[in-house]
């Protein structure tokens, strides 16, 4: 099972994680981004490429499911304007046991950061903006996995 | 032959719209020609496109190196490294 | 926040994961071990040591917050039996960033494994039963922590 | 001095009991020596102490090394390799 999502509602923890506990699964893992509140920051939007977006999540999830025989894979992404504290994404991966799970999870949302088009723009409360820069970690974080 | 251009993020805000159709010149082979004939369209392309280390490409939907030729592309989107997740 | 829950009530996934969503939180990971129905179990019993067993979470859910950095830790595993399906097990974790999280994540069910008074029994639907072997793997996991 | 022993899992079902307090004679010094002296209490302990290889212990509700001197433990358990999680 690959679930795929890329839209502007609040992501539902509780429901996206039942659909990745499937019949035959040992070990679910799942990662959940939150809306940080860093240097003022009031709203985050994301801005993504309809289309190549989910193309690049689902051969993320596809790579996952062959690299660490996966049962279930779901990738959520929101995107529009959101508030700190929210939930931005969510990742959740179900296999037979508890390391490939636990691996592919993190290998998924270490690649989203420099696979998938999306860019995040901050908004402080006294108006200011600014587009989020890409970070060196990131691409490190990503290139242990190749 | 016509491509549509998509630009998203802060090049999208600088050009000041988020696709354009174009056609151009034999000479442009790769997405960097591209972007060097795109650069005097506009004082907007102008600042978009200033340094272009700092931008990267799809073809068709897909990332590739902006040493790649365009070839026959529909849709060729420029922006800045993704910052997702 | 350090939350350890040891007890025979089902596991409420989405109240587990709202604890730890915490202020400043930007990655939560979480990790749920599920009841596998492995060569026709019908029933998986959790006999524990009460109080040693508490302690023994607690103590990892400290090592684990100050190794990462942790801004929540939640351990909550479930004892008595339960059916193929079920959630045995939920291990929870808030950081700033995602890296802390996930590994602060892998490291407190790899060490559960080893380190927590916790024995499984097996009924199968004939109505034999076994007790689970500890497995050498479980150990190699744990000691990559140490 | 009296020491409350506590069992687990098929330990704890093939003595038949989940505790006993015993009081052990001088010459048990670890928990080892407590195992071996213990498993001639009943043909039960007899059949969950016969590999000590397949067991492991806790003092005062802390994981040991079955050589730990017992010294003035109150609660030792004696129990199979932990299978959690």
């Amino acid at each position: 099972m690959i679930r795929i999502i890329v839209a502007p509602a609040p992501i539902d923890l509780a429901a996206e994680l039942a659909r990745v506990e499937v019949p035959g699964a040992g070990g679910i893992a799942s990662f959940t981004g939150l809306v940080r509140a860093d240097d003022g920051v009031a709203t985050l939007a994301l801005e993504h490429y309809p289309g190549a977006t989910e193309a690049a999540l689902t051969t993320l999830a596809d790579e996952a499911c062959t690299r660490w025989n996966l049962l279930a894979v779901s990738i959520v992404h929101r995107v529009g304007p959101m508030a700190p504290g929210e939930r931005v994404v969510f990742v959740g991966t179900a296999a037979a046991h508890r390391a490939p799970a636990l691996e592919a999870c993190a290998f998924l949302i270490d690649r989203l950061k420099t696979d998938a088009p999306f860019w995040k723009r901050e908004v402080r409360a006294d108006g200011s903006a600014r587009w989020v820069e890409a970070r060196v970690s990131d691409e490190d974080a990503a290139a242990r996995w190749r | 032959m016509a491509i549509d251009v998509v630009y998203f993020a802060w090049v999208r805000e600088a050009i000041g719209m988020g696709a354009e159709r174009v056609t151009p010149p034999a000479h442009v082979v790769t997405i960097a020609d591209l972007i060097g004939w795109l650069r005097g369209s506009s004082e907007g392309h102008g600042r978009a496109f200033a340094d272009i280390t700092r931008l990267r490409a799809a073809i068709d939907q897909r990332f590739v190196a902006l040493d790649t030729p365009i070839a026959n592309a529909h849709e060729i989107a420029i922006f800045p490294p993704v910052t997702g997740g």
